[in-house]
């Protein structure tokens, strides 16, 4: 474990087994985070404007929140919500986001390409589907000489236009591999609706047509989400994979330059009222399991947070321009040779 | 028709729209390049003109929607299909190369693939290594794939218009930091004769050779050098595959330097072929051996900073050139 | 139409709704063929080893002759059977499987990729798949500008591993096109039986839930196949996509250098009980169709149809070397500069 | 341990059969790798040593198998992905050059990729236009890929074991017309250090660059030279990426002549790359261009006859070699 791992886990509350508030708790600093993101984009600090944020997206905590440590998992563009539920850094991610040198990658990353292999994230993924197969790969190492550790791969609804997935589904269930397929479904991909993109709009279907245990869950009941992950997570350590739709809506613009003309301001206006943390806000205030300044704590708390580790971001500072030859190879082989120094050779006086 | 003031965007658009007015078995198939109007805004606007039967959104299913444009173009229509990134050619090189490229010839003659592939590459939008890359190498060495790679408005247009005109398949690829370029288009006035390449600038000096975004880059390096006395050729090669290399050979023999320039990583790329192949047919004419400058052998860093260093700029253009022409190392080289 | 296809037209029986009996004679062709095909590569007069053979998958003829004229179809590596069902010439396929200049192609795609464009043949294709999304472009095609033209899909089991299966039926459903899938499960995959490749070896329900009509037919039963085609040719005429899994066995092995040590003697011997063509004999026989005589009259002639074929492509002559630089571009447009010119260009003495 | 004689094709099944024996986390993952001991008959027999974990029959999902591979190989395994033949690359570009090569970039250093593709190419058996394929250029100019090329019997062995020992992606590529080639194998032995070129034969006339099975072609030139008074080297490339080129450098600027010869397509191939990359550094002790001689730029037919007069025979070498060096031209160049 690295040194970093290991500050994380102190600072952060325990991944899981704490329940609803945590949860709770988990989704509100998700939701500052992408806040925080946008902020970030607007003050023109962020790398670029491919910024895919998850709000709406949050009861993904629910599975996040099922895992134990040691299991991995791989993300898509839209990943950071899912990074952060596994403990992510904040500070580190956003310095990420913003290509500076005390990022998650160094500045070579980006939003789409987070990873921190200590807390068991394989990588976020740009390429719709990419990441998927990788834990077929992590299923296999498991089985091979794991020990009871999980791989989910979490994917959007687009993602299940691609052919890898099934071919990936396909192997975890021939193999009986402890993997789980996630699809957040957030009813768009970019500007298209899913009934847009699926002949059959039912992915469970196609999941169980290929031996897998599928469940969908509502998107916006981070406990539901839960209760069908336990059982997923339990079947799948087990060696009998599974795969979880949880039916959630995008509440934003595809990225952050999509004003999302392509779907009406009452759709969305509905959409919107699936909100996994109104809804568990209310229900942990009517249950009585937590106080109305309890929960306005946990959003202060979330939101400083938050607000660190945008200052963080932006004071951090851009990576040395040599570092761009580095981790092209391992450090112990080679590295590419610079133009620069191919051209010296060609041009150099002491040619002839 | 007088030659109008636009953008690339807007070329393209028209393009498609002329080809598509003219000829009802042309359409377009790809992700969002309808309701959406395509992730760079190119065809905003042709599926309220055409309809969803001609402007097709996809699933997110890049290989079979390769697929199903050449099933189209096999039976009789004209196919558009898009792929949003050049990015994603990994998915899709199977149905491109094994089949659209291939069926003419293995099938004997008796079955030609009349598509278009259009898509977008390069750098300039800190969209990092899955989204910035240069992969026209992939398609360049592949018998039987025309390649096309505009770098002005005209041939925006041009290129595009040609290529929906040829009876094989033609991979188009445009440069995201080019849509918003201004320039002139001419609809009745291509730039050049479809398949050759064009003199964009001409010089005594140095001849570089070059197209899509490096071509601005490289008539910008054209000034500065004009400034210090030192003065180039560039030539914009616009047809990647099959090339016609005549002009190349005129010019280098006349200027006995030159300079190939490209995004791409510069193993392996374009540029080396066309370096390779220049140094055999110019060799007797030959001052200096032909110089390839491109991207560094590196995926493409998402940190600004990071990604234009790792690029030929104007800057570093001329300072080769220079370098080239009057053996006058750069300052950072020393 | 072109003369080929206007003497072929003439030559062979008209293609459909004459029943049974024709059925069983294009069956007995296809056995016929694949038989000279083997003893082709015997003589040391094939193109290559690639010879796969369609031995114990005649009952396709089930489906084929359900199509119609102008409809297209795309076949695999082990597709002779169903493009002879759907009127190829035997004696210009087999021409193209000895690779000379007679043939289909002129000797430049051998067994893999033959086509007949006049005869709805889009091609066969070596690469496990490849041909799979093109019914969907023809598909485009007929819904754009067509007539009640179908297209359909012809791929082993193998295939239905691969993704772009998936892609292609999610497109077929959600465009409502005039599309069928076949899978000719012969229970191989090279060396690979069906259940070491499917975590779940149940087709149709992958099919159906993607939204497509699907049905299974007993491979040993070509009627069986038949009806089942005929609904599912309907239905696709009116843009209802389908799927067809025709059950079969492969009685020989992948290649003509395979001899199959992967499975046991005895599993081949209950495979090749499923024998088509002695299925649809007996009873032909049984219920007073046709007689013996009537029966070994149809065999003995697609025997000598086929021995005529083999004669032919053994006395064809090779392709000239130069046309190996015709056909990579349109004939209208340019070809390749072949290497020698090249050279001659760049070392001739004029050079300098 | 003294030499052994054997195959190729037996000296990569050692190759796979000592590593899986000496490291516990290498795994095998393909098509028919298994029970039908692969399509060419190299794993023949290791499911039976190590079990059906180890040696994973895969369902035929290239683009899933790559990505499990490369699963694997960030978890702690040392995977042996198995691509039947590198003309299904175009279906796993994706994972490997999007994927397996740029993950560590990506992430900064964390995730290595410590995966081996294998597979092969190459002609010679009339395997038609999708199974004949050379492809090495489509990797080639994958950064952060690394890719080798063995052409003898000692290097099918100890090129797979270094690529086994790398922190990072390799591919391998063998040749199908070499496997049934026989040669020495000293396991403790190898060609050359990893990463560099071999020099197979030396000469003073001129210099032969190629790698895999043209090697052999090369060498049987050089042999028909030597009859006529000519006398080349021959340089084995083995690692094509990244290139040490100082062996090249070396030898041409002796020789003063190069010819460098590919199996594939010579439009964009390996070939073209490194004639750029060879006249830029040995310019001034060129007598001649570099001159690249390859396949036609064409799919490959299926036709013995037309496959053979598509590629580069020891003939061809030799007859252009002359060319090249004594300036007489052969008889069908008239
Ligand atoms: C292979 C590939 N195709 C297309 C894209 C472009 N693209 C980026 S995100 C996206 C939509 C993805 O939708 P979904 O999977 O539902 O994820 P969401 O954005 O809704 O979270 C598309 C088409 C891509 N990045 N990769
Ligand atoms: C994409 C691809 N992968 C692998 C192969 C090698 N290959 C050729 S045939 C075959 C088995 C195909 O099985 P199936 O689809 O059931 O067809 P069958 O041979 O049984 O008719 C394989 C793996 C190929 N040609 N193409
Ligand atoms: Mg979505
Ligand atoms: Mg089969």
């Amino acid at each position: 474990m690295t040194q970093h791992a290991r500050d994380q886990e102190r600072a952060s509350p325990p991944l899981r087994n704490d329940g609803p508030l945590a949860r709770y708790r988990m989704m509100r600093r998700i939701r500052s985070f992408e806040e925080r993101v946008g902020e970030l984009f607007l003050r023109g600090e962020s790398a670029g404007s491919m910024l895919h944020l998850s709000i709406g997206e949050e009861a993904v905590v629910g599975l996040t929140d099922a895992m134990e440590e040691g299991d991995t998992f791989t993300t898509h563009h839209r990943g950071h919500g899912v990074f952060i539920g596994r403990g992510g850094d904040p500070a580190r991610m956003m310095a990420e986001i913003a290509g500076k040198a005390g990022g998650y990658c160094r500045g070579k990353g980006g939003s789409m390409h987070i990873a921190d292999r200590a807390l068991g994230h394989l990588g976020a993924n740009a390429i719709v589907g990419g990441g998927i197969p990788h834990v077929v790969g992590a299923g296999i190492t498991a089985r091979n000489i794991g020990a009871g550790r999980i791989s989910v791969a979490f994917f959007g609804d687009g993602a299940m236009s691609q052919g890898i997935l099934y071919e990936s589904m396909n192997m975890a269930a021939l193999w009986r591999l402890p993997v789980i397929f996630c699809c957040i479904n957030n009813q768009y991909g970019m500007g298209t609706r899913v009934d847009r993109s699926a002949g059959r709009v039912d992915f469970a279907a196609r999941a169980e047509a290929f031996g897998l245990h599928a469940a969908k869950a509502d998107g916006a009941d981070v406990e539901a989400v839960h209760a069908r992950s336990l059982q997923l997570v339990q079947a799948a350590r087990a060696g009998e994979p599974g795969f979880l739709e949880i039916d959630a809506y995008r509440f934003f613009g595809h990225a952050r330059m999509d004003k999302s003309p392509y779907r009406t301001a009452e759709e969305e206006a509905e959409g919107r009222k699936r909100d996994p943390l109104a809804v568990a806000r209310a229900r942990l205030a009517e249950t009585g399991v937590a106080s109305d300044d309890d929960l306005k704590a946990i959003d202060v708390g979330a939101a400083a947070e938050m607000d660190a580790a945008l200052a963080h971001a932006i004071a951090d500072s851009a990576p040395p321009l040599a570092s761009m030859f580095e981790d092209v190879f391992d450090a112990s082989t080679c590295a590419p040779e610079p133009q620069s120094v191919r051209l010296a050779r060609v041009l150099s006086e002491a040619r002839r | 028709m007088a030659a109008i003031e636009t953008t690339y965007r807007d070329a393209v658009r028209l393009a498609l729209r002329d080809a598509m007015r003219d000829d009802a078995t042309v359409f377009l198939i790809g992700e969002e390049v309808g309701l959406y109007g395509g992730a760079y805004g190119v065809t905003k606007g042709l599926i309220e003109e055409f309809g969803a039967e001609r402007v097709m959104d996809a699933p997110i299913s890049e290989p079979a929607i390769i697929g199903a444009a050449i099933g189209a173009a096999m039976t009789g229509l004209r196919p558009v299909a898009e792929l949003m990134y050049v990015d994603f050619a990994g998915m899709v090189m199977d149905q491109l190369a094994n089949q659209a490229a291939k069926s003419r010839y293995m099938f004997g003659g008796q079955i030609g693939v009349p598509m278009v592939l259009r898509t977008q590459g390069g750098t300039g939008r800190s969209a990092a290594a899955q989204h910035s890359q240069s992969l026209e190498a992939w398609m360049h060495h592949v018998p039987g794939l025309r390649l096309v790679m505009p770098a002005t408005v005209n041939d925006a247009y041009h290129l595009l218009r040609d290529a929906l005109r040829q009876p094989d398949p033609v991979v188009v690829i445009e440069h995201k930091g080019l849509y918003a370029a201004k320039g002139s288009l001419d609809v009745e006035a291509p730039d050049a004769p479809w398949g050759q390449p064009k003199l964009r600038r001409s010089g005594d000096d140095l001849t570089i050779i070059t197209y899509s975004r490096m071509v601005l880059e490289a008539l910008e390096a054209a000034d500065q050098l004009a400034a210090d006395g030192v003065s180039a050729d560039v030539i914009d090669l616009r047809c990647l595959n099959p090339l016609d290399d005549a002009l190349l050979v005129e010019r280098v023999s006349r200027t006995g330097r030159a300079m190939v320039v490209t995004e791409a990583a510069l193993t392996g790329s374009v540029a080396s072929d066309i370096a390779a192949r220049l140094q055999e047919t110019c060799f007797d004419w030959l001052e200096e051996p032909v110089l390839r400058l491109g991207g560094e052998d590196i995926p493409i860093p998402v940190s600004p900073a990071l990604e234009r260093g790792s690029i030929p700029s104007a800057a570093l253009i001329a300072d080769v050139a220079r370098w080239l022409v009057t053996r006058e190392a750069p300052a950072w080289a020393a």
